[in-house]
């Protein structure tokens, strides 16, 4: 807020730039940074995964273990995401309780991998309406160069992909670890959200903190492995038109689809 | 498991699938709020309540070079089936979020620097769709409250039940259809300011159930005009 | 606190009518403002009211539901009242945890209902010390312009007379509803609380918020309908004699009985 | 289940119908408050400390134009039968809300502008009617600190137990008897300061009741000043 | 920090005299205030103490009641020392959540017990994994004039010396109280904290709250009954010599021996 | 029940009772934060970074005369064997007072009144001895956010287990051993500015502890030294 002329000056600059069909850093508008992921960097975690999309950088822990399933939801297991922007990863984060941008930020990748079903929660169920298997899947920012709702999916997505599912028996109505036997989650499509900004009447693919910083509004579309939409939200102190709506979701779907490759390449 | 639509397209409330539930919308329900609203839509009871431009508390919190916007959702503990805990949820506090970025572009904030227009929603009873019924409430409690705005905000979902697109989702088509998709528009100049979805859409499917719930917003638009001519030119003239 | 001057002149002024035996508005000291009362507001609760006392205006629901009950109390169903004022109702209001005027207004409201024992809570048990039925009765001030206490009050107990109560039976010990079948609540008594407030030597009934922000003392007053005082609460930065606390008490039941007869008509 | 009196009218605890507790009371009993009390009432043992007139923190809550009064009334985890979360409840914080209006008529705030007065009672162990008995430990400590008072602040209960009016409700007597009304007089103003009442009344017992209390009062009232004049003028003189 | 010229100066002062072996107030450096200690002080307890240390006053009170064992440690009674300063000992200290330098005197009080051993916890259980005996020892500083560590340390231990642990018994799984039957808690050993203050190069035991506001750093260091060393806690803004910690530590042993006979005596 | 230890001196992970676990460490590896490094100390996994000197909020924190140094020692959730609420326990918010206060002796904060200096420590994966990594990690972050300092700080544990005096205590020794005292020394000014003990020691063992403890806190100032070399001189020019 301290220097809306800079801030002005520097959307000036992006615009003039997009009007030539350039970025500020030299990418195509719909050109993603690079992504480098690694798996296992959390041995503890039964998955965990560290992901650098461009100089955004996200570490994903997956922790496994019985528990009781939500009322109304017997037949299920449980399935948890959640994100937290650490203070080290960002000068404008405070310790404290999570603010409203990082509770819509977890609550997107959560939907983002509930909606589209990634996961078969009915093979979680050691006991109906007792006793099922929950996944508790955590982000955590470390360092914060925009578009931190891609990068905590594609961590928290990579993760899950990279765990392996500890075997819990019940003995006497009490799930017991069972030594040394684990398997793969139960999956069925592996989602991918696109994370777009318009600025101006431009939109590009994920957007920096500088970026976003000038955007007009954002969009997160999120497609699954069958080339359908199953989760989107808009952000941001202003709209779209419905053309540019449309042309968001061919976005997402095209640019999912390239990484999506790079994700099957793990299992 | 209910069945949600019969073999002639008849919905589980008996509605086809490109109809509105019923909606009443009033203006200025309350005396200390500068501007309020009160919705029924469906089985929503909401009620908002707008205040300022007013000084700013925390001070820190105040923008020298423009208006604040706030917003809060809240549904109070009779609201649904089982009685809700009455502190915020994260759910709550999301929705307060999405609903003050569609609210933001139509509010000219820039005339009111250092200062903050707060907008309360309660909802008294929740039904599907609430998110867009508390919008729709909120964008006429601005308009009532005197707010310089460039245009209302209109909102309405759509969804994809027993196969089919259809046009505002009810709470049974939310916990059991395929999708649902709220939309908030800005109606003249075009903008659509809130969009989500949960669930699954081919391409096609997803362009038409845009359509369909801009073609709602465009009908809650007409009401909530028709709410303002109420208050404010009850006797026809202008 | 900014205007102290206009709060005095405003007081003066107030005083000056009182000593012609006149308010701000033209009630008599002992004259409540129009009540109006409207039952079954939220179909979804199994009570509800919404009550206009002048612009003060109130929505209480019902929610009725098995619970545990509390230790050592195992042969009494559970009630509990909460309030809250909506920062829609006021200007003053903000979000977040509720300030101790508001603490005092849900406890008083409570104990109004509780200490005359209006609810039979014996009756309201499915296995002693392990299954009850518990009421909660939340009000929601949603335009608040003085004398909350009789507004929450009056919406409490008109939510109360009017709701409906589930049947539940205990199938291996767990509640269950039981489809269709309800009846009207175990009453025993019917609580009416009249709170006063003085200005100077005056004691005015349902103080208006302008008569609230120039008062010197409050006090509310329940009576049952035997005619009999079950539950006081002094409030304010001063204090009354005894002479008018005795008047406050003779004020309270005739008002009281006036109210009485408008809520039994509700039954 | 207690039996609370006994036919020829003695009560639980040995005491008649109109008489009070024992009563100690100490002023002076910390050394970094600015005034401090200690009260046993019964088995109520209550410390009260007061800070002030001082700085308020944070600053927007200051009044340019009078001192403000803050109370915490609090219980110590140990101070009932089953250990107590130190976290305030909510009747504790309703108790700090009555106890500071009830002394709020008896200090000069006036005088303080822009100043808090703040007064902190521990309950170190609970028995019936504590808010009066911190109420009296508090309104001496006030005094202690040298805080301007129209006139000390003197409580205490009388109820309904066994269809008779009692003076000075115990624990028991609180919990199984009919009702309990805590009262707090300005002794030598006759201004009742602080009334509650929880339980049933006819009109005549209220009546009865009010006048037990403030009876009560007078007798404590006595205590308070001998407390005071120990600490002030030991040795006799003035 | 509103007076730094004020600190500076008294720091000049303490350490003038230190430099010819004596204190503000004429203690030896090695030498402790006045300690009393009076027991028994809320019978509603099951153990209290009242300590004055000088001017630090505090009361513990110890409550003993049945509880469900710590996972994992299903084989032990549960201990919780907590240590609270209540507003009116102190007119820096605010109500509201605990601070770090609370949460620390809490946690090194705890320790202090828990590592010594002083309770053996294995005697206090009623039946593995379900249902054990616990002890709440809460201290509350009641006026604050430094060394909390060891004022809230020595109510702890001295409370517990002086508590009795009543009679549970388990009846289908319910712990019942056996009224009248109570024995003395397993005692193990008797730990006594010592706290020093380093103030240029000297150590002074026991610092009123003049000398920690310009001490360079703090140590605690607790003993037990055998003259072993069993928990210790540096403290403040600079550090110690290996020399200084050595020095310490056989200053905590001799001024510690003779506070324990003081204790032995209320067994 | 795990052996801690063989007849021949080998610890249950295969150390001698004086050798370190594997340590590396890499500094400046994020790019928002001022300054930062990441250890990998045996099992644990920590990242520290550091932001100022800035502006303090709330402003009223801030002094006049010196600048503040703020820490957080924070562990993710599952960072753990059982996942760990993220909300910061007291055992979290007691170790980032002791780490504060032992790295504050070796900034130099004199030079940056009305400052703050924070620095943020999360832990990845927990192992034995946690806070003298996160330390170690912490001291070469403020080195490499440019803060001026006194000298660096290098902290280690040693502590007891199966009677012997051993060095840098893992998780199962921590658990299940005797004693562990975490120190952390200024290496090259001689001061210990952390120290903490759990269990028992006799007085010759406690001596012995200190100065196994010092000698590992020397063995991690060589790694810490190093370590910036390869970031500032990777050349080897100066």
């Amino acid at each position: 807020m301290e220097s809306v002329i800079l801030d002005q000056l520097k959307r000036d600059r992006i615009l003039d730039l997009l009007k030539e069909d350039k970025r500020i850093d030299g990418r195509a508008l719909d050109e993603q940074r690079p992504l480098s992921i690694e798996t296992g960097v959390i041995p503890k975690a039964n998955g965990s995964a560290r992901i650098k999309l461009g100089n955004t950088q996200v570490i994903t822990g997956v922790k496994i273990q019985p528990d009781k399933p939500f009322p109304d939801l017997g037949d299920k297991g449980i399935l948890i995401c959640t994100a937290e922007i650490l203070p080290l990863a960002d000068p404008r984060v405070e310790p404290g309780p999570p603010t409203e941008e990082v509770i819509e930020l977890a609550r997107v990748v959560d939907r983002g991998i509930r909606e589209t079903e990634m996961i078969d929660l009915r093979q979680l169920v050691l006991k109906e309406g007792k006793s099922v298997i929950g996944l508790f899947i955590d982000s955590s920012v470390i360092d914060s160069d925009g578009n931190l709702f891609d990068a905590c999916s594609y961590a928290s997505v990579t993760a899950i992909l990279s765990c392996t599912v500890p075997k819990y028996e019940l003995k006497d109505d009490v799930p017991v670890l069972v030594e040394g036997v684990t398997s793969k989650p139960p999956l069925k499509t592996i989602p991918v959200s696109v994370t777009m900004a318009r600025i101006g009447n431009y939109i590009v693919v994920d957007p920096t903190s500088e970026e976003e910083a000038c955007m007009d509004a954002r969009i997160t579309i999120t497609t699954n492995s069958e080339g359908n939409i199953c989760a989107l939200q808009k952000g941001g102190s202003d709209g779209f038109t419905v053309d540019q709506l449309v042309r968001c979701s061919e976005i997402a779907l095209s640019v999912g689809t390239k990484i999506r490759k790079r994700f099957e390449q793990l299992m | 498991m209910t069945q949600l639509m019969t073999e002639d397209g008849i919905r589980c409330d008996g509605r086809r699938v490109d109809e509105l539930r019923d909606i009443s919308l009033k203006v200025g329900v309350l005396k200390k709020a500068n501007g309020s609203a009160y919705i029924e839509f469906g089985k929503n009871k909401i009620i908002a309540g707008v205040f300022g431009p007013r000084d700013v508390h925390p001070k820190h919190m105040a923008n020298q070079d423009t208006g604040i916007l706030r917003c809060r959702y809240h549904m109070s503990p009779f609201s649904v089936t089982e009685r809700k805990n009455p502190a915020p949820s994260r759910r709550e506090i999301e929705i307060s979020k999405v609903i003050k970025e569609a609210l933001q572009p139509a509010v000219i904030l820039k005339d009111f620097p250092r200062t903050v227009i707060d907008v309360f929603v309660e909802v008294l009873q929740a039904d599907g769709g609430s998110r867009c019924a508390a919008l729709d409430a909120a964008a006429v409690a601005l308009a009532d409250a005197g707010i310089p705005m460039r245009d209302l905000v209109s909102a309405c979902a759509a969804g994809k039940v027993a196969d089919r697109i259809v046009l505002d989702v009810n709470n049974e088509e939310d916990q059991e259809g395929q999708a649902d998709m709220p939309v908030a528009l800005m109606p003249n100049v075009g903008k659509i300011t809130l969009m989500q979805l949960d669930g699954i859409l081919t391409p096609e499917e997803y362009k038409t159930c845009l359509h369909t719930a801009i073609g709602g917003c465009k009908r809650v638009y007409e009401i909530q005009r028709k709410a303002l001519m109420e208050k404010y030119f009850q006797n026809g003239e202008q």
